[in-house]
């Protein structure tokens, strides 16, 4: 981190990754009507919510992000039927063993988001960021080019 | 367990004998003492090697991924599954990795397997001769004088809270001693862990991987992990780094015990396979309670179960869900 | 000019402060992890195990992960400083036994005896002295004796040092072990007749201890059948991890990759084995060696058969870790045996 | 010491598609410091390094021979996760190049002796660097009739097109083009190059075959070559291998005790024969 990067804040990096047909649409309605919410979420528009393998999860904190959010259609509005509840088996599982093995339960968070509720969202979003502002960078998972070996 | 191991080797020269399986898959004596391992019958004289005793560890469920391809002449496989394994083998099954068909079952109702590692450290030095053991202990014959054990002092985590000591499925049983195990739920181990502070809890999961190296031994040692290409090999794309440095040890170790998730019945065998001793069986547990108490689910029950990812219920619990305050 | 010196019980600590005084010194001691020895500040830290230690010291001079060089994408800059150590000043690893030392010495013979060295390995290795202690107590996994090394095997080592009852003998066996005696500037009387005798006796007791596991002699052309029925019985049990390649002290394969985090990058080469699936893989598919029968095939052939072919010396020294730490104990000795035993 | 493992910087002149699937492409590399340029000679049959930097390494033979005013010339088939990445650079990129390594062709078995070059597919790269080799002014003389057979599956995959169509013409040498299908516009030969090569019926004393191909080509033309009289002595095989370090020391290229990247890749059939069939 060189010098004016200590001096500011720090501003967490969330990855989002948003279902194309509800929570991205809800994103964009945020945009369309001017609501302000905070700019810490880089946003990977995935088909569903049940596209996403805990796998992805794991390799964004490794890559570095202090956080990831993954939001989808409410259970019943998914496009595709069933892709949601599918998905809430998963992200209940990955959050419950991330927050056991140790890393801060706000750092992994999934929501329902509809395409008509672009206040929400926004909400959402801020108050997801602050929570994870709260903790601090992620350091502990990510990849350290620590020479361990030699 | 002398007239066990005669009942199996009666039972398994009469599946070759009529031809109903080309190749058994049982336990042979190791060549490490208080060892077994694994062994590959097909010929009707060699069923005399087949053994079996508190030292029958390794869940030979993991054979039927590698072994079916090339199948016998006459196209079953017979299998010795402790309950544990047959757990395994119907999570196989469930998951159409194997037909239920081509194999042909000896279930032993387990009366718990022994750690080989804490029984070895009280013989320190000394050149063991034989092993006797009955239902409550096991004697150690050495070079001047012998050793009594209780069984239940050395049995391994898994099998100290085994709920499923009798195989869920079988083609012939073989009724061992009485082992009830009285299982807790959700397990001892866990819920202590779960006690600690988060930080402590890090420090605990850092420091157990921080001697992982990387062999792979726990990955193919589980009978769950059958895929072509695990994602820790994968070249296109490649996800993590394949060093044994911090960050790509818990990479591999995090989400190979997700793809547990629903699947793992905590038989043990990547703890014993571990040759840093480290305790993984600390954090695959953890995933074994959370789906019995938040789906009702235990994998490897029954034939006609779903595995658990691959359904859902509407009413699946949602509390975690982030909400707009 | 192997020369035998003596040093009594009470001197042993202040001989191993000189070398730590003068060198940094590293060995095994009660918490070097997963790596096998740590440096070692003080004599008593020393902890040597009855027969071979849990790791090999391969780690030392081929360690699991090893930078190769960093580079900056943007400029496409390569940093391979390879940091030279000033001449006269070398490390010391210390505690190995004979069966390890030997294992450093078979590596030598990959990466630093060919015309083309490897300057990471032969750098540490050229500025390191080795001390071994010769092997009083055997393990029963051992089979030193088996594969031509032996409790006492000087090969490889600098130094060797014998632990009788009340006294140490140290033997320097190469010409840096014994500059590595004088620069402590200690006085050492020479071992008398008495010591030797001890010495000897204690060697052939450890010996009696030794159980041949299998004889060589007709291997290689009972290992020249390559298409021997043997092989897929041998295999069966092997569930294709890598620990018998990773703890082996000879084994020396690895991977090159590279990773990169924004625009810095480093090439890293880390240990492979020949026992993963990968291994041999094609871009096209094809894979020589599909199944764990090739791959079995080629760890016995390459330690016991190509090595005799390549560099006239088997890639085995019989420390049994192989044999100790397979998940389904598939015994190598059991594996020789019945290689040497098929018709 | 010199370290075996940095790549030395290169680089790329200029990108020719070689094939209408445009997954052949030849990459025409120059070194850009003086210093590499004097240490990298190298005779045709051994092949390189080609390294990208945060993506890895793959081993490329080298297409050029050291008569063509040092340029260094690999064509690169898109197959695995380096040559695809391989595949976007573009003119003016740097890339790295390791070697050379591996052994050459047995020019000097060759000298005075017949070469017939049998190539099929896109792995006639390390062939055409010898073909240019021998049909160089004042090398020419060293080596009596060169023949090339060369085919690929159809017109489209013919790699090298300008200087197929240039040694048709050329006096010096006798070289049959083949395809497996032709298509409309094709009026030349059509068969596999193991057919073709039998139609040719190659004279085989004192002669020397170098063969390099897919596997199914190779299968079939071994044979021919042995009919015709063809020692197993005398006939040259360059093998590909899955390799990291070149130099002979990961331990993952190997034939038996040989390394293909040290000890290879090229090997007569015979040395192949002695091996175990593990390849």
């Amino acid at each position: 981190m060189n010098e004016e990067n200590r001096a500011q804040p720090f501003e967490p990096k969330i990855i989002a990754f948003l279902c194309n047909w509800c929570s991205y649409a809800g994103a964009d309605l945020a945009g369309v009507s001017r609501f302000q919410y905070s700019t810490n979420i880089r946003v990977i528009k995935v088909p569903c919510s049940g596209r996403i393998n805990p796998l992805y999860i794991i390799k964004a904190l490794y890559s570095g992000v202090d956080g990831v959010l993954v939001s989808g259609c409410h259970p019943g509005d998914c496009h595709y039927i069933s892709g949601n509840y599918f998905a809430r088996r998963k992200f209940a599982l990955v959050k419950r063993f991330l927050e056991y093995i140790g890393i801060e339960p706000e750092r992994i968070q999934f929501s329902w988001v509809s395409a008509a509720e672009g206040v929400r969202f926004a909400q959402i979003i801020d108050k997801v960021t602050s929570e994870i502002r709260k903790l601090g960078p992620l350091t502990y998972f990510r990849r350290d080019t620590g020479q361990k070996g030699t | 367990m002398k007239r066990v191991q005669s009942e199996l080797v009666e039972n398994v020269s009469k599946l070759l004998r009529e031809n109903k399986v080309g190749l058994f898959i049982g336990y042979q004596d190791g060549s490490l003492p208080l060892r077994t391992s694994p062994c590959f019958v097909t010929k009707h004289e060699d069923v005399q090697r087949l053994v079996w005793n508190s030292f029958c560890a390794n869940n030979l469920s993991v054979y039927l991924k590698s072994v079916l391809p090339g199948l016998p002449a006459n196209g079953r496989i017979g299998i010795l599954c402790k309950g544990c394994d047959s757990r395994s083998l119907v999570n196989l099954i469930v998951e159409k990795q194997v037909k239920r068909e081509d194999v042909v079952i000896i279930g032993i109702s387990c009366p718990g397997v022994v750690n080989t590692d804490r029984l070895l450290a009280h013989l320190e030095g000394k050149k063991i001769v034989d092993v006797e053991e009955n239902d409550e202990d096991i004697v150690v014959k050495f070079d001047g004088g012998e050793e009594r054990f209780a069984r239940r002092d050395y049995l391994y985590e898994s099998c100290l809270n085994c709920a499923y000591p009798t195989p869920s499925v079988y083609d012939i049983l073989i009724r061992v001693g009485k082992h009830s195990p009285k299982p807790v739920f959700p397990d001892p181990m866990i819920n202590e862990f779960n006690k600690k502070s988060r930080t402590e809890r890090w420090q605990i999961f850092e420091q157990e991987l921080s001697r992982c190296i990387r062999c792979y031994a726990c990955r193919n040692a589980c009978p769950n992990c059958y895929c072509k290409e695990c994602f820790a090999e994968q070249t296109k794309p490649r996800w993590f780094g394949l060093t044994n440095e911090h960050s790509d040890v818990f990479f591999y170790h995090v989400v190979r015990i997700l793809h547990q998730a629903g699947r793992c019945v905590d038989c043990g065998a990547c703890v014993r396979a571990c040759p840093e001793n480290i305790n993984l069986r600390l954090f695959t547990r953890v995933l074994v309670d959370e789906v019995k108490e938040r789906f009702g689910y235990e994998p490897g029950l029954s034939l006609n179960d779903s595995s658990l990812l691959a359904t859902f219920s509407t009413d699946d619990k949602q509390e975690f869900m982030a909400e707009a305050d | 000019m192997a020369r035998d010196c003596v040093v009594h019980n009470k001197d042993f600590d202040r001989f191993l402060a000189l070398l730590i005084e003068k060198h940094s010194v590293f060995g095994p001691s009660d918490n070097d992890g997963s790596n096998g020895f740590t440096r070692i500040e003080t004599p008593e830290q020393i902890k040597l195990h009855r027969g071979v230690a849990h790791f090999s010291f391969k780690n030392f001079f081929f360690p699991q992960t090893e930078v190769l060089f960093s580079f900056d994408l943007a400029s496409k800059k390569i940093d391979a400083a390879n940091k030279e150590t000033e001449d006269g000043k070398y490390d010391i690893l210390i505690g190995l036994r004979p069966c390890d030392a030997l294992a450093v010495d078979l590596l030598d013979q990959v990466f630093v005896v060919p015309d083309t060295k490897d300057v990471y390995y032969a750098e540490r290795r050229s500025k390191t002295r080795i001390i071994s202690f010769a092997c009083n107590e055997p393990c029963a996994t051992c089979f030193c004796e088996s594969v031509g090394c032996a409790p006492d095997s000087e090969v490889g080592a600098d130094v060797i040092i014998y632990v009788l009852k009340d006294r140490y003998i140290i033997r320097t066996v190469s010409q840096a072990g014994e500059e590595l005696i004088n620069g402590t500037g200690m006085h050492f009387d020479a071992a008398s007749e008495k010591d030797r005798a001890e010495k000897e006796q204690m060697m052939t007791d450890a010996k009696s201890q030794l159980t041949r596991a299998f004889s060589v002699d007709e291997l290689d052309d009972k290992l020249a059948n390559f298409d021997a029925s043997y092989w897929k019985q041998i295999c069966q049990k092997c569930i294709g991890c890598g620990i018998c390649t990773y703890f082996c002290p000879t084994c020396h394969c690895f991977d090159i990759t590279d990773d990169t985090e924004g625009s810095q990058g480093r090439r890293i080469r880390t240990w492979d084995s020949c026992m993963y699936p990968l291994f041999t893989l094609h871009a096209s598919g094809h894979n020589p060696r599909p199944t764990k029968k090739e791959r079995m095939r080629q760890r016995i052939m390459h330690k016991f058969s190509y090595s005799m072919q390549q560099y006239g010396r088997r890639l085995c020294v019989g420390c049994g870790r192989c044999v100790v730490h397979c998940p389904v104990n598939l015994d190598l000795r059991a594996v020789i045996r019945e290689i040497t035993e098929a018709k | 010491m010199s370290n075996p493992y940095v790549p030395m910087p290169a680089k790329i002149e200029s990108i020719v598609i070689e094939n209408e699937a445009r997954d052949i492409k030849t990459f025409n590399l120059s070194l850009m410091n003086d210093t590499d340029k004097e240490r990298f000679s190298f005779l045709p049959g051994q092949f390189a390094e080609l390294s990208l930097l945060g993506i890895g390494e793959c081993p490329i033979g080298i297409a050029s021979s050291p008569t063509e005013g040092g340029c260094l010339l690999f064509t690169v088939k898109r197959a695995g996760f380096v040559t695809t990445q391989l595949h976007r650079a573009e003119v003016g990129d740097t890339i790295g190049i390791r070697g050379p390594f591996g052994n050459t062709y047995p020019l000097d078995l060759m000298e005075g002796k017949n070469v017939l070059i049998v190539g099929g597919g896109f792995a006639f790269t390390t062939l055409r660097a010898t073909a240019k080799y021998i049909l160089e002014g004042n090398n020419r003389n060293r080596f009596k009739d060169l023949t090339i057979v060369y085919g690929a599956r159809n017109p489209g995959e013919l790699i090298y097109k300008h200087e197929l169509w240039e040694w048709e013409k050329a006096k010096d040498l006798k070289i049959y083009i083949t395809v497996d299908k032709g298509d409309k516009g094709w009026k030349r030969r059509e068969g596999f190059v193991p057919t073709v090569l039998k139609e040719i019926a190659p004279n085989s004393d004192s002669a020397v075959a170098l063969v390099c191909g897919p596997p199914v080509m190779i299968k079939f033309t071994l044979p021919v070559l042995l009919e015709f009289g063809f020692a197993p002595e005398t006939i040259f095989l360059s093998l590909e291998m899955r390799m990291k370090c070149g130099i002979g020391k990961c331990g993952r290229c190997n034939i038996g005790h040989k390394y293909v990247c040290k000890d290879g890749p090229v090997f007569s059939y015979a040395q192949l024969n002695e091996l175990p069939q593990e390849y």
